[in-house]
């Protein structure tokens, strides 16, 4: 045990050491920014996309899904469901939607115009070909 | 006693040569292209004399309580180590 | 209470409690909902319930830390509040404001609510825990401004210490990395990327330094030991928490589209991040084991040192168990994030302004400490709370590792809802955990109604 | 975390051994053994993971060129013992040949900053990011992560080397000294085991 052992200098390493963690992560976010677009599939974005994300937040989908894992843990998630349920069943679940089963979870019904549905359906399309390191593990999410 | 030793000026110039002598040591190894089991305990054994040469007597801690060199000494052990063995993992 | 300003702090507190209530309510709806799908359906959905968990969650906090700051910087500065009336005015604003949005999730269909608050202009809404409308978010800027502005004038004008140097850094980076919500691109990588700024860096970043800045206080206060060996160490503590949590921010940067080296650094530096922890509840240990006197308000400790204990625990341990990748990959986005998730908030933020109001309340309400029957009451809400959300964590874990294996170890997966059936009876458990926690919370108020002979000031 | 390490401080009564302490203060030596402990863990995951791809980081690792490698050892390995010196010739109170020495060490450490830029830059023009493969994951992020640690160092050497040359330090209070020595000690000590681990090693 050092038998100097000052606060100033604790201070001074609290300072020197925030400083340059974050610089460092500074760093590597640039580095993430430019590696980005050969993963994020941001080529495919479309006015659609675009329209689609919106819908997905101001209907507050998160508050019950995942997407790529994050969310709630309420419902399945969504980054994958494009392949797993495909277009079709996706534009037909939300449109008869609440099933009304008495006991079982419930999604409301959002009251969506086909056009949206189908924004909905091209964001969900574009979130399933983003580049996530393989996940999830299988098609189940 | 290696105290008085240390504290004249050559001592340190004395470690700082074999330092540099070790580095050109692990270089040569390089170029000459050699790998294997043999040689990579070699280039690990030179790294280990090295660092805890370091430790010892260029951050002074051979004057201070056993429990800094300890941990000097273990942190090689225990990272070498198992550098070694993924290294040894890896030939099969 | 040394100086008359610290009074504001009262406020701050009974909001902060009583939202507590609130959070723990909507808590309790949610996990019902859990296992009996259609309670309160259309009435209450889902979505909405949890918004207004998570979102009372964060602003009964909010209000914890601006009490705490209200009561601590004019004892640690020597000095009176540099405004009172502003610290009030704010908190009105924030009450008004975070009322009115409750309301409004409640009451309007979040669509709509969208519409009438300008998220046409500027897309904020609609992500985790980022749900306020527009007005809200920037309601959220200035107050956590007005209370920035008061605090470091309240600091200038007085006695600089390294805790309210620390608070003060927290608050700056609360208040700056919260401007990250308002950035809402289209692509959805740079939009999880940096939602994370906001998230991880307040609750492993900057909120950790009002954490410890909050607890070394209160550690001073009830141990008597010497400042520069609590400050000391309280630099030591967030400097670990800095070096570890920054980079550690990485752990979320695995499966969202960020670049594959995330899983490296934030596998390494989010491995580290218990060691702060760690040192923390050592450290609050020492301090009390040391303690130079015998401080009335035995509660408060009691509290302090569950706060060091459960945030090791729920931050710590609970985040190790899943930071790794290789298992992350397996268990992100499962009940095992809800279980950390759960254990954390609770064992870090939760008990850390409940240390501080049952320190600080006695002494706004003009004594040393509470009579005994009430610390007795308050102790005994302590252990069914942390016991009860322990065993929420732990039900929550179980049913985690069961839909792990069942969803995506198992060679034929089940499906996500198929799965959710078969985990039910943890859910049921963690429901009546829940139960147990809200009796506590309730026994808990209770403890600030007991009358009996309280200890004056020494 | 030792908790005895608490206790000592509390009571402080640590006056009755005679082996010296730490040199330099503690606080530094927390962040040392954390930065080695990253640094340790790092190492280890770039030996295991090397375990799996043999072929594929025995053929990168040529790529890098050893001699800047070796080049920087001996540069760092100099620096270090240029602090050594500066850390003696304050001992005996001596501010101005301690701070000589000191930018000695700090003029090293713009070579190895210059030498590894140069590589740096030879990697980036050859569209080698961290996301080429594991191996060049692991060397940017190594190199990368020990070049900012060099960094570091400098600007704490040039903290001292202005308070030297105004003869802030003394016989008796070199403190400050041994506490930035410490640190660039530690960053000598990492490269010796990251060059040949990264560059040689095969």
């Amino acid at each position: 045990m050092s038998a100097t052992f000052t606060k100033s200098m604790a201070r001074n390493v609290f300072y020197g050491g925030g400083v340059f963690f974050f610089l460092l992560f500074l760093a590597l976010t640039f580095d993430t920014m430019k590696v980005l677009p050969k993963r994020d599939n941001s080529q495919n974005i479309t006015p659609a996309v675009a329209h689609g994300k919106k819908l997905w937040e101001t209907n507050n989908c998160i508050g019950c899904h995942t997407l790529l894992g994050e969310g709630a843990y309420f419902a399945p998630e969504l980054g994958n469901v494009y392949t797993r349920r495909g277009p079709d069943f996706i534009k037909a679940w939300i449109k008869g939607q609440p099933t009304g089963v008495p006991g079982r979870r419930q999604m409301p019904q959002f009251n969506l115009s086909d056009a949206d549905i189908d924004d909905v359906v091209a964001f969900l399309k574009y979130a399933s070909e983003i580049n996530t390191n393989k996940w999830p593990p299988n098609i189940e999410g | 006693m290696s105290n008085d030793r240390a504290q004249s000026k050559l001592f340190p110039t004395t470690i700082w040569l074999v330092l540099v002598a070790l580095t050109i040591a692990t270089f040569s190894l390089g170029e000459a292209g050699l790998s294997g089991k043999g040689v990579m305990l070699t280039l690990l054994a030179i790294t280990m004399i090295k660092s805890q040469l370091v430790a010892n007597y260029f951050m002074a801690l051979r004057k201070t309580k056993f429990l800094w060199r300890a941990i000097m000494f273990g942190y090689f052990i225990i990272v070498g180590g198992l550098i070694a063995m993924a290294y040894l993992m890896g030939l099969k | 209470m040394k100086y008359k300003s610290q009074a504001v702090a009262k406020l701050y507190f009974i909001a902060a409690i009583g939202l507590f209530l609130g959070q723990i309510l909507f808590g309790l709806i949610m996990g019902l909902q859990y296992v009996v799908g259609d309670f309160l359906f259309p009435a209450i959905p889902f979505n909405v319930a949890r918004m207004v968990h998570t979102n009372l969650l964060i602003v009964w906090l909010l209000f914890g830390f601006m009490g705490a700051s209200y009561y601590l910087i004019p004892e640690e500065s020597e000095t009176e509040l540099f405004s009172p009336k502003l610290a009030i005015i704010t908190f009105w604003v924030f009450l008004a404001a975070g009322a009115i949005t409750v309301l409004g999730y409640l009451l309007v269909p979040y669509a709509s609510l969208a519409k009438w608050t300008g998220n046409d202009l500027l897309n904020t809404m609609g992500r985790e825990f980022l749900e306020q409308p527009l007005p809200t978010k920037v309601g959220i800027v200035l107050v956590a401004l007005s209370w920035l502005f008061n605090i470091v004038m309240t600091v200038l004008k007085g006695r600089k210490t390294a805790i309210s140097l620390v608070l003060s850094l927290g608050m700056l980076g609360l208040a700056v990395f919260f401007l990250f919500s308002f950035y809402n691109p289209v692509n959805l990588v740079k939009d999880k990327f940096y939602w994370w700024w906001v998230v991880h860096l307040w609750v492993e970043g900057v909120w950790e330094l009002i954490l410890g800045a909050m607890l070394a206080f209160v550690l001073i206060k009830v141990t008597g030991v010497d400042r520069e060996v609590v400050e000391k160490w309280l630099y030591v503590i967030i400097t670990m928490t800095l070096v570890t949590g920054i980079i550690g921010t990485g752990h979320h940067y695995f499966w969202i589209g960020a670049p594959a080296y995330w899983q490296w650094w934030g596998s390494v530096f989010s491995a580290l991040e218990p060691i702060p922890f760690l040192m923390m509840t050592i450290f609050a240990f020492n301090m009390v084991n040391k303690r130079r006197r015998e401080h009335p308000n035995k509660a408060a400790v009691l509290w302090a040192l569950g706060t060091s204990v459960m945030a090791f625990l729920g931050a710590g341990l609970w985040g190790f168990l899943h930071t790794l990748a290789p298992i992350n990959y397996y268990t992100h986005g499962t009940q095992l994030t809800a279980a950390h998730g759960h254990l954390a908030f609770f064992g870090a933020y939760a008990l850390v302004v409940l240390t501080m109001i049952s320190y600080a309340m006695p002494v706004l309400r003009g004594r040393a400490a509470n009579p005994e029957r009430a610390q007795i009451m308050e102790m005994w809400s302590f252990w069914l709370m942390t016991i009860s959300m322990f065993f929420i964590a732990l039900f929550l874990t179980g049913a985690g590792v069961v839909q792990v294996w069942l969803q995506r170890l198992s060679p034929t997966p089940m499906s996500f809802m198929a799965v959710q059936d078969q985990i039910s009876i943890f859910y049921w458990a963690r429901e009546a955990a829940g139960v147990v926690f809200l009796i506590g919370l309730l026994l808990y108020i209770g403890s600030f109604f007991v009358k009996g002979d309280s200890h004056a000031f020494e | 975390m030792n908790p005895n390490l608490v206790n000592i401080h509390l009571v402080n009564s640590n006056s009755t051994h005679h082996k010296e302490d730490l040199p330099g203060d503690f606080a530094i030596w927390i962040f040392i053994f954390a930065e080695m402990l990253a640094f340790g863990v790092l190492f280890v995951a770039y030996a295991f993971t090397r375990a799996n791809n043999v072929e594929l980081f025995n053929a990168s690792q040529l790529t890098l060129s050893r001699t800047s490698g070796a080049i920087n050892t001996l540069v760092l390995i100099t620096s270090s013992y240029f602090v050594v010196q500066g850390v003696a010739a304050i001992k005996r109170g001596l501010n101005k040949q301690c701070a000589h020495w000191l930018t000695g060490a700090f003029l090293l450490g713009g070579v190895f900053v210059g030498i590894k830029i140069v590589e740096f830059h030879a990697k980036f023009a050859a569209d080698i990011t961290m996301s080429t493969n594991n191996f060049y994951m692991f060397y940017l992020s190594l190199t990368f992560f020990h070049f900012m640690h060099v960094l570091m160092g400098m600007i704490i050497l040039a903290c001292i080397i202005v308070k030297a040359r105004r003869s802030a330090y003394s016989a008796q209070d070199y403190v400050g000294v041994e506490t930035g020595a410490s640190f660039w000690h530690m960053v000598d000590f990492l490269w010796i085991i990251l060059f040949p681990l990264v560059y040689i090693i095969r």
